[in-house]
């Protein structure tokens, strides 16, 4: 008994993060899911899902359930072991993330002193699972896919890091709560414009979104990665990449965007999260905006693109940083 | 408090385990891709040991690092020296194996009772802790030299390598 | 099936295999592409699959018959393909339509011309990783098919002239619906222009991509917006005028550069041009019949050989005709566009990237039931 | 009995590490096979470094520092290998290392 | 270097501009018609497949089997049948059948028809589970329609 | 391009040089000639500019006709090139001239069973492989006409027609 109640709230804690994670995943991949097509079809000037429940709203349910319904097709000639854990890969480090981003100052999970080399950590494996569903679907759109994305990562990888390299020069920490609350007065999109830039960027060829979307392209590619993918295999890559997209998003949110900080609602404890969120959606949307709107670009330009504005500048930044913090 | 540490013992078993099995799937794979694949999980191992070292600036580097690039790096050398159908044949070959097995034993047995033998006398006393603050201190201002020297070296080995993937493609593309 | 490729002592090359069905061949064309990492040795279009035998069977009925079949070659051209093939039969029989009929036709191509242009913008933005273009591009083309709807009776596949005229006249409906149409694509193009042509991204696509020149247009016989990309200002139009296009004044847009930038601006371009020649064509709407008075029932064909050539929205469009006197079609061959366009790919495009391929075979607006007939 | 306290846990799993590298680098036919065995040999040598950094070091920085450069090592060393390796395969179309006698590239 | 930075900012430049376009159809009304349960009004002057016009005179229909549709037809999908009777002059329809899987809609049979007995129906939604479903009875079409 | 020069340099290696009226035929110049030739007036044709608009077959009596049909890209001249095939069913290719030919050919080829010597790879191209020998354009016997019955009677003065197109005049 005595063990129990020593054990007791830590235990809790630990359930009550797992389940969080959990809402927070499938949440957003709900949430996103239909705010994407929706948000598609308004652009195009059609209106996206209508028929399952009220202006669609339970089409992504359906949707959901079809995909749980479908049969898992593994080809012939597929690398099986590596063909079915690739999808795992891809969605299980998600929790992970989630559990040191800092909803408000009272919703984290918890606060480690390297929260954000977890982030990057565990972000690198994502390559490794695309990486091996690419190869062990044994096709040669997929492993073109699988080619193109892990380039695209390692290398926009860097410009992320370095821009948030600023950041944490500024604050002198890694912890992300600390950074959060280190942006009180200005938030840092105003003092490091460049970086944040340079950060949406980066943010969007990370997640594999269009109009950087080079791993799927499917006028090229068919469907790049996850061509032979299927029903629930599939649908773990989707639920990862919507994700990954939140993740990025929060990390934004917390580096340049004050975090929880706006204005306190009256009677609401948490009104932070609710800030912090609409603030992660409203990066959201951007990311959705550009995809309906761009063109996608070629493999060799995103490269350029990368190695030709984005390093020098993040770099500029960084020196410029350093120098401001030393001096001031 | 003891249930904690019983957690932990059983956390660290399950790294134990995955470090191991790990380094099976790496040497006894007949694909070259398991065994890339077997090195990561054993990587990860690796990275719960670091972490059970009281070093979780470590793990997440192992992960960060090896798991993210070597490993992607190697994965990506698989890819472009090998046909698929290459990959299962080339890759392994049993023929040493029994002196390989005897290599080994000899060695570990060597080393075993070597650890055996050794008494290990923990220092009188320590300074500083286990935090990211110390190490960055002692890597800034102790060991600074080592770490320019660290840096030179990655950036001649990325030199080299540009120089060397390059080097070739003159004679073959167009 | 063209072995040669695969059976080339180059094992390290990649064999992909594109098509049938894939998202950028527009239809069952099959491509097999040898690739070197990204870049794509050599291509060769397989085609066939998609084979109606529609020479053959116009060699089986008469030949007012088949006016129908020349709709389906090309559904995205279907009235000019109809023109073609009208003229023909007009020129092989002597009868000439009357005026009216030729404005009408020349308005219902121009508009059909435009369709054609609007879905291909779409498509091939589609094909280029922009989704939205095509649902707006889609919009406006919706009204030209429904402004022929009103008129021809069916949105795609038309059957809409007769050897001697056009089979309904139009009227005033139709005519201010084509003038509403008129102010409101060309109040469309800004739009277009800020959100597709200036797009850095777009321009970075497509600037220097599979470099025409008029020579290699000569060999393989290309024609069209991609011809007039590479500064020959050949449009059938003006090279071998038909029907009443003397009459109207508009320019034929070229651009030197010959990649697929010069092409797609051409193809943007000609829709302003159709613009302005449905324009000038309302205008001068002559009153009158639409039928010649005398079109007999079995329409008997002199001996001899006849060639009509139009100007499709993909390049040029020649039916040659081999009459043995008869109502019915000794040969009929049909050259179309796209055939030729297309057997300039392997040419074009060796030595590309993957990414380029797609913006290439995009730029030759293909209509794979046309190239298969 | 609490095996994760010990430092001889630690020794003799490195240890064991360094003896999977050394059979898979006696094993394995192709490069990529052995820069992955080395891979091991390396980490058994850093575990090494955080075991004795953990329970005996005076300055517990200084192990964490020699693991981080080992990690460097490591990397700088992946990287040039693998453009060997691509080097080699494009010279020599294979990756057997018995059949590449050849130095000069 | 000059070129390096213009480059930047002109790209730059139209990405936003492509960013406004898109913005403002976000917010303008949809185009499209949510078809089964709003449906646009079709032209008069669509051209379905064939049906016999009603004569308003007797009631049914014009056509005096004289088989110019028949012949006509390039794709031979048109099947009519008539018999001698006592009393009528000329011939009485008895069968007359379109095969729409064959028919292409080219109009060819309306044009024929001496007496226009013929016209396009206004029918476009047709779907159909088997080819059967296909083989239109124009006579009983016309007939259920009084 | 001068059409006369052309035109005197097409006498030179053809059998005949027929002007043809345009409003009629649709095309200017009928030419016919030896398959021998045929490579000599590609190399001809291109050196002065002209393309390659298409290129058919024609099953009749004797042989087969292939007919190659050329047009200018800056003057109006429209030229259509007949040659018959030698007894084997072949005739020299020209598609190592005129590149597109090479598709037009093998469809010929799938076509016609018209054997095209020296065409790099006369594979089947619209039709399926294993269809090498259908050749479904060929004409049965009681289809079949000769020659003459496909060739244009020149028209009495009186019959001429009316002139259905404008001026044929343009450059």
């Amino acid at each position: 008994m005595e063990i129990l109640n020593s054990i007791l709230p830590e235990l809790i804690r630990i359930v009550i993060c797992a389940v969080c994670g959990a809402v927070i995943v499938f949440g957003n991949a709900l949430v996103m899911g239909y705010a994407e097509r929706k948000l598609a079809g308004h652009f195009m000037l059609r209106p996206g899902p209508m028929e399952v429940g009220f202006h669609g709203i339970i089409q992504l349910v359906v949707d959901g359930l079809k995909l749980m319904g479908k049969q898992l097709v593994v080809p012939a000639k597929a690398d099986k072991p590596l063909f079915m854990l690739a999808p795992i890969l891809a969605f299980a480090p998600v929790f992970i993330p989630l559990l040191v981003i800092p909803f408000s100052d009272k919703l984290q999970g918890f606060d480690l002193d390297v929260g954000l080399l977890l982030i990057l950590a565990v972000a690198s494996i994502n390559v490794l699972a695309i990486l091996i569903g690419g190869w062990g679907s044994n096709n040669k759109y997929s492993l073109f896919g699988a080619f193109r994305s892990v380039a695209q990562n390692v290398a926009y990888e860097i410009p992320m890091l370095i821009s948030l390299l600023a950041i944490v020069f500024m604050t002198n920490t890694f912890s992300l709560r600390e950074i959060a609350a280190a942006q009180s007065p200005v938030w840092f999109v105003i003092l490091q414009p460049l970086a944040f830039l340079i950060y949406i960027v980066a943010m969007v060829a990370e997640t594999n979104r269009a109009p950087f979307d080079l791993p799927e392209a499917e006028s090229e590619l068919t469907a790049g990665f996850h061509t032979e993918y299927s029903g629930m295999s599939f649908s773990l890559f989707v639920l990862g990449e919507y994700a990954n997209m939140f993740i990025v998003c929060s990390i934004a949110t917390v580096f340049f965007l004050g975090g929880d900080s706006g204005i306190p609602l009256p009677y609401f404890e948490y009104s932070g999260a609710i800030w912090f969120l609409a603030k992660v959606y409203a990066l959201m949307f951007f990311l959705v905006w550009i995809r309906w709107t761009y063109p996608r670009t070629r493999f060799d330009q995103l490269m350029n693109f990368c190695w030709k504005y984005l390093i020098p500048f993040s770099l500029v930044n960084l020196l410029i940083t350093v120098v401001m913090v030393k001096l001031i | 408090m003891i249930v904690y540490k019983y957690i932990a013992e059983i956390l660290f078993y399950a790294f134990m385990i995955l470090t191991f099995m790990g380094g099976f799937m790496a040497v006894r794979s007949k694909m070259l891709m398991h065994a890339v694949l077997g090195l990561a999980v054993s990587l990860f191992g690796v990275a719960g040991l670091y972490f059970h070292l009281g070093s979780p600036f470590l793990a997440m580097m192992q992960i960060l690092i090896y798991v993210g690039a070597v490993c992607i790096m190697i994965v990506l050398g698989v890819m472009l020296g090998n046909t698929p159908d290459q990959l299962a044949v080339k890759n392994f070959s049993g023929r040493n194996t029994l002196l390989a097995l005897l290599a080994c034993a000899t060695g570990f047995f060597t080393l075993f009772v070597a650890i055996g033998q050794t008494k290990f006398v923990p220092a009188a006393e320590r300074i500083g802790d286990m935090s990211i603050r110390f190490v960055g201190e002692n890597l800034l201002f102790k060991y600074c030299l080592a770490f320019e020297l660290i840096s030179v070296v990655l950036l001649t080995a990325i030199i080299g390598a540009i120089i060397l993937a390059r080097g070739g493609r003159e004679e073959v593309a167009k | 099936m063209n072995v040669d490729v695969l059976e080339d002592e180059r094992h390290h090359r990649f064999v992909l295999n594109m098509g049938p069905q894939h998202p950028s061949t527009h239809g069952v064309l099959r491509v097999l592409l040898e690739l070197e990492g990204e870049y794509a040795m050599s291509l060769q279009p397989v085609l066939g699959y998609g084979h109606r035998c529609h020479e053959k069977i116009a060699e089986y009925k008469p030949a007012k018959s088949f006016m129908p079949n020349t709709a389906r070659m090309d559904y995205l051209g279907a009235l000019i393909y109809n023109h073609g093939y009208a003229q023909l039969l007009e020129k092989a029989t002597g009868i000439e339509a009357p005026q009216r009929a030729e404005y009408i036709r020349v308005i219902t191509s121009e508009l059909n011309r435009i369709q054609s242009h609007l879905l291909w913008y779409g498509a091939y933005l589609l094909d280029l990783g922009a989704f939205t273009p095509i649902m707006y591009s889609f919009d406006d083309r919706e009204h030209i098919l429904d402004i022929l709807e009103d008129v021809t009776g069916s949105r795609l596949t038309y059957c809409y002239y007769r050897v001697g005229g056009v089979c309904r006249d139009i009227d005033d409906k139709f005519i201010a619906g084509t003038r509403q149409f008129i102010d409101r694509l060309r109040s469309r193009f800004p739009m277009y222009e800020d959100l597709v042509n200036g797009n850095v991204i777009l321009q970075n696509r497509l600037n220097g991509i599979g470099d025409l020149t008029p020579q290699t247009c000569a060999r393989y016989g290309v024609t069209g917006p991609l011809l007039r990309g590479t500064g020959v200002a050949y449009d059938m139009r003006r090279a071998e005028p038909y029907s009443v296009y003397p009459e109207f004044d508009f320019e034929i847009p070229t651009e030197t550069k010959g990649d697929c930038m010069a092409s797609f601006l051409v193809r943007f371009r000609e829709m302003e041009q159709s613009l302005r020649i449905i324009e000038q064509a309302l205008d001068r709407l002559p009153e009158g019949p639409i039928m010649a008075a005398k079109v007999p029932k079995k329409l008997k064909i002199p001996a001899g050989d006849y060639n009509s050539s139009v100007e499709a929205p993909r390049g040029e469009l020649s039916y040659y005709l081999v009459a043995d006197g008869s109502d019915t079609p000794y040969r009929l061959k049909v050259r179309t566009p796209s055939y030729s366009n297309l057997s300039v790919v392997s040419e074009q495009c060796a030595g590309m990237l993957l990414s380029d391929v797609v913006s290439a075979m995009g730029s030759l607006d293909l209509v794979i039931p046309e190239i298969d007939r | 009995m609490m095996i994760s306290g010990e430092l001889n846990t630690y020794l003799i799993i490195s240890a064991i590490l360094l003896v999977i590298g050394l059979y898979g680098m006696v094993q394995h036919r192709s490069l990529i096979g052995m820069l992955i065995s080395s891979e091991f040999i390396l980490n058994g040598a850093a575990l090494n470094f955080m075991a004795f950094n953990r329970f005996i070091a005076p300055n517990p920085a200084v192990g964490q520092i020699y693991t981080l450069f080992i990690m460097g090592i490591a990397a700088a060393e992946a990287a040039i290998v693998v453009s060997i390796i691509i080097a080699v395969y494009r010279k020599y179309r294979s990756e057997d290392p018995e059949q590449v006698q050849d130095l000069k590239m | 270097m000059k070129s390096y930075f213009s480059e930047l900012f002109t790209g730059g430049w139209s990405l936003i501009l492509g960013l406004k376009v898109t913005i403002k159809s976000l917010f303008s009304p949809i185009v499209t018609v949510q078809y089964p349960r709003e449906k646009l009004e079709i032209t008069p002057n669509y051209r379905g497949h064939i049906d016999l016009v009603k004569d308003p005179e007797n009631g049914s229909h014009k056509c005096i089997t004289c088989g110019s549709c028949m012949r006509e037809c390039p794709s031979d999908c048109i099947v009519i049948e008539g018999e001698k009777r006592e009393g009528v002059k000329g011939k009485v329809l008895t069968v007359f059948t379109l095969d729409f899987t064959k028919c292409s809609l080219c109009g060819a049979c309306v044009e024929a028809c001496p007496t226009d007995a013929l016209d396009y129906s206004n029918e476009y939604e047709l779907a159909g589970e088997a080819r059967s479903d296909f083989y239109f009875d124009i006579l009983k079409r016309v007939e259920e329609r009084k | 391009m001068d059409v006369k020069n052309v035109v005197q340099q097409w006498q030179n290696m053809a059998t005949s040089v027929e002007e043809v009226d345009y409003s009629v035929s649709g095309y200017d110049y009928s030419v016919c000639l030896e398959g021998e030739k045929l490579s000599a007036f590609a190399g001809l044709m291109l050196n002065e500019g002209f393309y390659l608009v298409d290129l058919m077959a024609v099953h009749v009596e004797p042989a087969i006709e292939v007919v190659y049909q050329f047009a200018h890209f800056k003057t109006r001249c429209r030229v259509m090139a007949r040659a018959f095939v030698d007894g084997k069913g072949e005739i020299p290719t020209i598609s190592d001239i005129y590149q597109g030919a090479n598709w037009h050919e093998r469809e010929t080829r799938d076509f016609h069973g018209v054997v095209f010597t020296g065409h790099p790879n006369l594979e089947p191209l619209i039709l399926a492989e294993e269809d090498v020998d259908l050749k479904p354009l060929l004409k049965d016997e009681k289809k079949l006409k000769g020659v003459a019955a496909v060739r244009r009677v020149q028209p009495e003065p009186e019959a001429a027609k009316p002139e259905a197109v404008k001026s044929p005049e343009q450059s």
